[in-house]
C-alpha cells in the first residue's frame, strides 16, 4: 500500500460524513423553519407569561382571591378564567368557557408546584409558585374535558384535577357581572 | 492488577443491584395505576416507589456502572496502569455511603420527592446529602479520568488518545460541568431548606438550576452506550470502526450542546420568556446531529462488517451480519428503539408542539425508549462483553444472553408504544391511580394493561440478565483472550490537538451557557420571584 | 494464564496503530468493500431518518395544529 | 517526535479552533437574533404590540406573550382568611417559648382545653401535640372574624401576636396520648380507603395527603389524629354547610360537602382513635 492512498481513502470517508452531515443540517433547517414558520404566522409560542406574584399573599386580594376565581368577561368582550392550583384541587374545579373564541387562562399557585393540561387541545403549562401562569388560546370542540394537574404536588396528586366544560356560544351567558360558571348536570 | 478487576466489578455489581430492585419497583407501579390494579397500595407507598425507582434507575444504576467502565476502560484503552487507585476505592464507599443515606431516607418515607426534587416540597436533608456523596463519589472518578488521561498523553507524545478513552474524558468533563446546576440548587436551595435555616425558596430560579442538569444528566447516562457503538461494535461485527475522526467529533458535540439546552424542559414554565426558551430550542436542534452522525457512522461500519462476511447488493450485508453475538444484536435493537425514541424527542423539543406532550406518559414513554432502552441494553451488552475479562470465566451459552436481549426490546417496546399513545389521549404523568370510571380515562385501560405486559417482560428480563451472570460466574469455561476494541479503517496517526483534548471545546461551552443561562439565571438576581413557603415531607 | 492480569495482557491498546496490532481484517479485503461502503449505510440510514421527519411534520400538521393554537 | 507525519497538533489545530468557533458561535447569534428579535417584533406586530414591548416579552422583562395582549385585572375582595406564612410569621412560631405559653394557659386556655392540650368538653378542640402552624392561624382567623365563635373570638382578640406563637409552641410540644386502635371498635375498610387513597370517583384526595404528619400539605394543616370525634363531626359538618369558611381556596369546604353523614361520622371516629 502506498503512502498516500490511506490518505486518500480518509479524505473520500470525510468527505461523505460530511455530505451526510449536510443532509442532517437541511433535515434540521427544515424542522426549525416549520417551528419559526408557524410562530410568526399563527402567534405559537410556549406559555411563557414571566409575571411575577406572591404565592403567599395570594389569598388577600387580587385576581387570585377566592371570590374573583372562575370565568369572567370583560366589557370588551375578551374571555379570561381565573384558576387557583392548590395541594390537592383546582378553584373552581370546573371551568366554563366558550367554544371558537380566544380564551385566555391564568393560573397561580400558592403552595407548591403544579401542572395543567387539558385534554384533546394543546393547553399546557407549568404553575409555579411565584408566577402567573397564562394560556391563550381557542377551545375548537365542546363538551366535557378533563384538566389534571400533572406535576407531582405531594401524596394527593393523583386525586386532583378539574373539569372544563366548553360552551357552544348559546350556552356561554355572562351573567350581570360578567361571571360564567360551569352548567349544573 | 486484581485490584482493577475488583473496583470495576464492584461497581458493576452495585449498578445492577440497584437496576434488579429498580425494575421490581417499577413493574409494581405499573400494576397498582392499571385497571387490574384498583385500591391496591396507597399514594404514600405509590410516590416512595417511583422515588425508589427514579433514584436507583437514573442515579444508582447509571453513576456506578459509568464509572466502573470508565476505570475499565483507562486501564485497557490507555494499557497503563490505573492512577490513584486509592480515591477510587475512597469514592466507591463514599458513593455507597451516599446511596445508604438515600436509601433509608426513601424506605421511612422521608424523601416521596420524586429523583426530581420539586421544591418547595422537601425531604430530609439526609436525602440530598446522600445524592450530593454520591455526586462527590463521581468528581473524583472524572479528575482521575483526567489524570489518566494526562499521564498517557505525556507518556506518548504527539499520539491521538485512544477514541475509547477520549469519548471518557469527554463524558467527565461534561460532567463536570453538568452537576453545577444541581449543586448549587441543592446546596444553597434545597439542603438549608431542608435543615429549616430558610423557610422559602425562589422556586422559578430551583427549576432553571435543575434544568442546567437535567438534560446533560441523560447524555452522561447515554455516552457509554456510544462508545461501545464506536468502540466495540465494529470489532465484535468483525469490521472496522469508518471513521475515527466523526467518533471524535461526535463526543465533541456531546460536551458542547449536551449543556445549552436543559430548558426545552422547562418550555412549558411561567418563569422564563419565549426568547430565550427559543434560543435553547435552537440549540436542542443540533444536540441531534451527534446522534444523526453516529447512526451513520454506526451503520456503514456495520456495513463495512457484513460485506467482509460476503453480503452483497443493496442490504445483503445485514443478513451477512453475525447477530449471534450479544453485542451486535443489542446494537440492532438499540438502533430501532433510538429511532422511535428520536422521534418521539423530535417532538418534544419542538417548541410550541411540546404543549401537546409535556408532563404526559408520552415523556415518560420517550425516556424509557431512549435511556431504559437504548442505552440500558447497551449497558447489557457491554456487560456481557466484559465481564468474562474481569472473572476469566466464558458463558456457558450465548442463548440466553440473546433471549435476555430480546425480551428488553419487546419488553420495552411494549410498554413503550401504548404511551406515547396515551400521552398523545392527554394521560399524565406521576399518578398513583386513575379514576377508570371516568368516560375518558376508561378508554385508556385496555391500553395502560397492555403497557402493563410489556412491564412484566421487562421484568422477566432483567431477572434473566442477572441470571446470566451468575451462570458466568459459575460457569466452569474459561475465557479466551479476545481483542476488545475496534481499529478504524484508517487508524489515526496524528490528530488536531482540538480532537485530541478539551481546552477549546470548554471555552466554547462556557460561551454558549454564558449566552443560553446568564441572562434566565441573572434575572432571578436582578428582579427575584417572590417566594414559596417550603413544604416539608418527612 | 495467570488470573490477575486478564484485563491487561491480551488487550490491545486502541491507540496502537494497525502496525503493532492487527485485527482478524485483510487490508485488500477491506479495500475491496470499501468501494461499495456506504451505499447501503447511506440509504438505510437516510430512509430511517426521513420517516422520522416525516412522522414529526405529520405530527405537526396533523394533531397539533388541530388542536388550537397555544401562545 | 522524531516521526515526520507526526507534525505539530498546534499547528493542526488552528483551522479547528477559528472554524470550530464561528460554527458555534454563529449558530448561537442565528438563535438570538431570531429568538429574541424577529419572532417577538413579527408577533408583536401582528397583535398590535409594539417592537420594545415584544422584545423585553421575549426576554421575561415584562409579562406576557409578543402575541397576545394582557388581560386586565379585577377589583378586589374580601379574603377568608388574612393569615399569611411568610418566613417572618414562621420566625415568630419558632420563637415561641413553651413557658410563657404554659403561663398563659394556665391563666386563659385551661379552662376549656385543658393543661395538657386535653379539652374537658367533647365540643371542644383537642390541642396536645397540635401542629404549632395550625393553632396560630385559628387563633388568628379569630381575631380578624375569618372564623367566628363567641367564646374564642373575644379570647383570641386579647392575646398579642408573640402570645399567640406560646401558646402553640407550648400546646404543640404536649404529648400525644398513646394510640388506642381497640376503643375503635369496628373500622370500616371504606374509612380507612377514604383516608389513604381518597376517592378518586367523587375526586377527594386521600386525607393522609395532608392531615398526616410530614405529609407535605399546606402549612396551617392541623393534625386530626386524637382530635374530638364530636369536634370532628361538627367541623365537617359545618365546612359542608359553608357556616365555617377560613379554609384558604375552600380546600375542607368542597371536600366536606362530598362526604356521606356515615362518612363524617366514621372519619371521626377514625381520627379519635388515635390514628394517623
Amino acid at each position: 500500500m502506498s503512502e498516500r492512498q490511506p490518505e486518500m481513502h480518509e479524505r473520500r470517508i470525510l468527505g461523505t460524513e460530511l455530505l451526510w452531515a449536510f443532509g442532517v443540517g437541511v433535515l434540521i433547517a427544515a424542522t426549525l423553519s416549520m417551528i419559526v414558520f408557524t410562530a410568526l404566522t399563527m402567534g405559537i409560542n410556549p406559555p411563557s407569561n414571566v409575571e411575577r406574584v406572591d404565592p403567599k399573599m395570594l389569598h388577600l386580594s387580587g385576581e387570585f382571591a377566592e371570590h374573583n376565581l372562575g370565568t369572567s368577561v370583560a366589557a370588551d368582550g375578551s374571555v379570561t378564567a381565573r384558576v387557583i392550583a392548590t395541594q390537592f384541587m383546582f378553584v373552581p374545579r370546573c371551568i366554563a368557557v366558550p367554544q371558537g373564541r380566544p380564551v385566555t387562562l391564568r393560573f397561580a399557585a400558592p403552595d407548591v408546584i403544579h401542572g395543567i393540561l387539558i385534554t384533546g387541545t394543546n393547553v399546557n403549562t407549568m404553575v409555579v409558585p411565584g408566577f402567573v401562569a397564562q394560556v391563550h388560546t381557542q377551545f375548537t370542540r365542546s363538551g366535557d374535558l378533563l384538566m389534571p394537574c400533572h406535576e407531582y404536588c405531594g401524596l394527593g396528586h393523583s386525586e386532583m384535577w378539574a373539569t372544563v366544560q366548553v360552551l357552544p356560544e348559546g350556552a356561554f351567558q355572562p351573567d350581570r357581572e360578567g361571571r360564567v360558571s360551569c352548567a349544573q348536570r | 492488577m486484581r485490584n482493577v478487576e475488583r473496583l470495576c466489578l464492584a461497581h458493576f455489581w452495585v449498578a445492577f443491584a440497584a437496576f434488579l430492585v429498580a425494575s421490581l419497583l417499577g413493574a409494581w407501579q405499573m400494576w397498582v395505576r392499571s385497571p387490574l390494579g384498583a385500591n391496591i397500595g396507597t399514594p404514600s407507598q405509590y410516590f416512595l416507589s417511583v422515588t425508589a425507582h427514579g433514584v436507583a434507575m437514573a442515579y444508582v444504576l447509571t453513576t456506578f456502572f459509568i464509572m466502573g467502565f470508565g476505570y475499565f476502560v483507562a486501564v485497557t484503552a490507555l494499557a497503563r496502569p490505573l492512577p490513584g487507585k486509592a480515591w477510587a476505592w475512597g469514592a466507591f464507599w463514599l458513593a455507597i455511603a451516599g446511596v445508604v443515606m438515600a436509601v433509608v431516607t426513601i424506605l421511612t418515607g422521608q424523601a416521596s420527592v420524586l429523583f426530581t426534587f420539586y421544591p418547595p416540597l422537601t425531604a430530609s436533608p439526609w436525602f440530598y446529602i446522600g445524592l450530593v456523596l454520591v455526586v462527590i463519589g463521581s468528581w473524583v472518578w472524572c479528575v482521575l479520568m483526567l489524570v489518566a488521561m494526562q499521564a498517557w498523553k505525556r507518556e506518548n507524545p504527539g499520539r491521538p488518545v485512544p477514541l475509547a478513552m477520549f469519548a471518557t474524558v469527554a463524558n467527565a468533563v461534561m460532567w463536570l460541568w453538568t452537576t453545577v446546576g444541581v449543586a448549587v440548587e441543592l446546596l444553597f436551595q434545597v439542603i438549608p431548606a431542608a435543615f429549616g435555616l430558610i423557610q422559602t425558596i425562589d422556586v422559578g430560579l430551583a427549576r432553571t438550576l435543575f434544568s442546567w442538569t437535567l438534560h446533560a444528566i441523560v447524555y452522561f447516562w447515554l455516552i457509554p452506550a456510544y462508545i461501545a457503538f464506536y468502540t466495540m461494535v465494529p470489532r465484535a461485527a468483525g469490521g472496522r470502526l469508518y471513521s475515527d475522526t466523526l467518533g471524535r467529533l461526535t463526543f465533541i458535540l456531546f460536551l458542547v450542546y449536551s449543556l445549552p439546552v436543559g430548558m426545552h424542559h422547562l418550555l412549558m414554565d411561567p418563569e422564563h420568556g419565549n426568547g430565550t426558551k427559543f434560543i435553547q430550542v435552537l440549540l436542542t436542534a443540533f444536540v441531534s446531529v451527534p446522534t444523526l452522525l453516529t447512526i451513520f457512522t454506526i451503520t456503514a461500519s456495520l456495513e463495512i462488517a457484513g460485506r467482509l462476511r460476503g453480503g452483497r447488493g443493496l442490504f445483503g450485508w445485514i443478513a451477512a451480519l453475525p447477530w449471534e453475538r450479544p453485542m451486535v444484536l443489542a446494537t440492532g435493537l438499540s438502533f430501532v428503539m433510538l429511532g422511535f425514541g428520536g422521534f418521539g424527542g423530535l417532538i418534544n423539543m419542538g417548541y410550541g408542539m411540546n404543549a401537546m406532550v409535556h408532563n404526559t406518559s408520552w415523556v415518560t414513554a420517550h425516556f424509557h425508549l431512549i435511556f431504559g432502552g437504548s442505552v440500558v441494553i447497551m449497558y447489557f451488552a457491554i456487560a456481557y462483553e466484559i465481564w468474562p475479562r474481569l472473572t476469566g470465566h466464558e458463558y456457558p451459552s450465548l442463548k440466553a444472553l440473546r433471549l435476555q436481549l430480546w425480551l428488553w426490546f419487546i419488553g420495552m417496546m411494549v410498554m413503550t408504544v401504548p404511551w406515547h399513545w396515551l400521552g398523545l389521549q392527554g394521560q399524565w404523568r406521576r399518578v398513583a391511580n386513575f379514576n377508570y370510571a371516568d368516560p375518558i380515562i376508561a378508554g385508556w385501560g385496555p391500553w395502560v394493561i397492555v403497557s402493563l405486559a410489556g412491564g412484566l417482560v421487562l421484568l422477566a428480563s432483567s431477572l434473566l440478565f442477572i441470571g446470566n451472570l451468575f451462570a458466568l460466574h459459575r460457569s466452569a469455561a474459561i475465557a479466551v483472550a479476545r481483542p476488545l476494541y475496534a481499529l478504524a479503517v484508517h487508524p489515526p496517526q496524528r490528530v488536531p490537538a482540538a480532537l485530541n483534548g478539551f481546552g477549546l471545546w470548554n471555552v466554547l461551552v462556557l460561551v454558549l451557557m454564558l449566552v443560553a443561562y446568564g441572562w434566565p439565571i441573572a434575572q432571578f438576581a436582578i428582579e427575584p420571584s417572590p417566594a414559596a413557603i417550603v413544604h416539608r415531607v418527612q | 494464564m495467570p488470573h490477575d492480569s486478564m484485563i491487561h495482557s491480551n488487550q490491545p491498546s486502541a491507540a496502537d496503530s494497525p502496525f503493532d496490532v492487527a485485527d482478524e481484517v485483510d487490508e485488500a479485503a477491506l479495500a475491496a468493500v470499501m468501494r461499495h461502503v456506504p451505499l447501503g449505510a447511506g440509504v438505510l440510514a437516510g430512509a430511517a431518518v426521513a420517516l422520522l421527519v416525516l412522522g414529526y411534520l405529520l405530527s405537526y400538521l396533523l394533531v397539533f395544529i388541530p388542536r388550537g393554537t397555544v401562545g | 517526535m522524531s516521526d515526520p507525519r507526526i507534525s505539530d497538533p498546534h499547528v493542526l489545530d488552528q483551522p479547528w479552533r477559528i472554524w470550530a468557533s464561528i460554527v458555534v458561535i454563529g449558530i448561537l447569534l442565528f438563535g438570538v437574533a431570531l429568538g429574541v428579535l424577529i419572532i417577538p417584533v413579527v408577533q408583536g406586530r401582528s397583535a398590535g404590540i409594539d417592537m420594545y414591548t415584544a422584545i423585553c416579552r421575549a426576554l421575561g422583562i415584562l409579562p406576557g406573550s409578543p402575541a397576545q395582549p394582557q388581560p386586565a385585572t379585577v377589583s378586589p375582595p374580601t379574603p377568608v382568611s388574612k393569615v399569611v406564612w411568610t418566613p417572618e410569621v414562621l420566625q415568630i412560631l419558632a420563637r415561641g417559648n413553651t413557658e410563657r405559653g404554659r403561663a398563659k394557659v394556665l391563666e386563659v386556655c385551661v379552662a376549656c382545653h385543658g393543661e395538657q392540650g386535653v379539652s374537658v368538653v367533647p365540643d371542644y378542640p383537642n390541642l396536645n401535640g397540635q401542629s404549632g402552624a395550625a393553632i396560630y392561624k385559628q387563633l388568628h382567623d379569630y381575631r380578624t372574624g375569618s372564623r367566628a365563635n363567641p367564646l374564642m373570638t373575644g379570647i383570641a382578640n386579647a392575646l398579642e401576636e408573640p402570645t399567640i406563637a406560646d401558646v402553640a409552641a407550648y400546646y404543640a410540644g404536649q404529648p400525644k396520648r398513646n394510640p388506642n386502635p381497640a376503643s375503635l371498635g369496628e373500622l370500616p375498610e371504606a374509612i380507612v380507603r377514604l383516608v389513604e387513597l381518597g376517592d378518586p370517583n367523587r375526586n377527594i384526595p386521600p386525607c393522609a395527603a395532608c392531615h398526616r404528619p410530614g405529609s407535605g400539605g399546606p402549612i396551617e394543616t392541623p393534625i386530626l389524629s386524637e382530635q374530638g370525634r364530636d369536634y370532628l363531626a361538627q367541623q365537617l359538618r359545618m365546612y359542608a354547610s359553608g357556616e365555617r369558611r377560613n379554609d384558604v381556596y375552600a380546600r375542607m369546604r368542597v371536600i366536606a360537602a362530598k362526604l356521606t353523614p356515615g362518612e363524617i361520622d366514621g372519619l371521626s371516629r377514625y381520627y379519635s382513635a388515635g390514628f394517623r
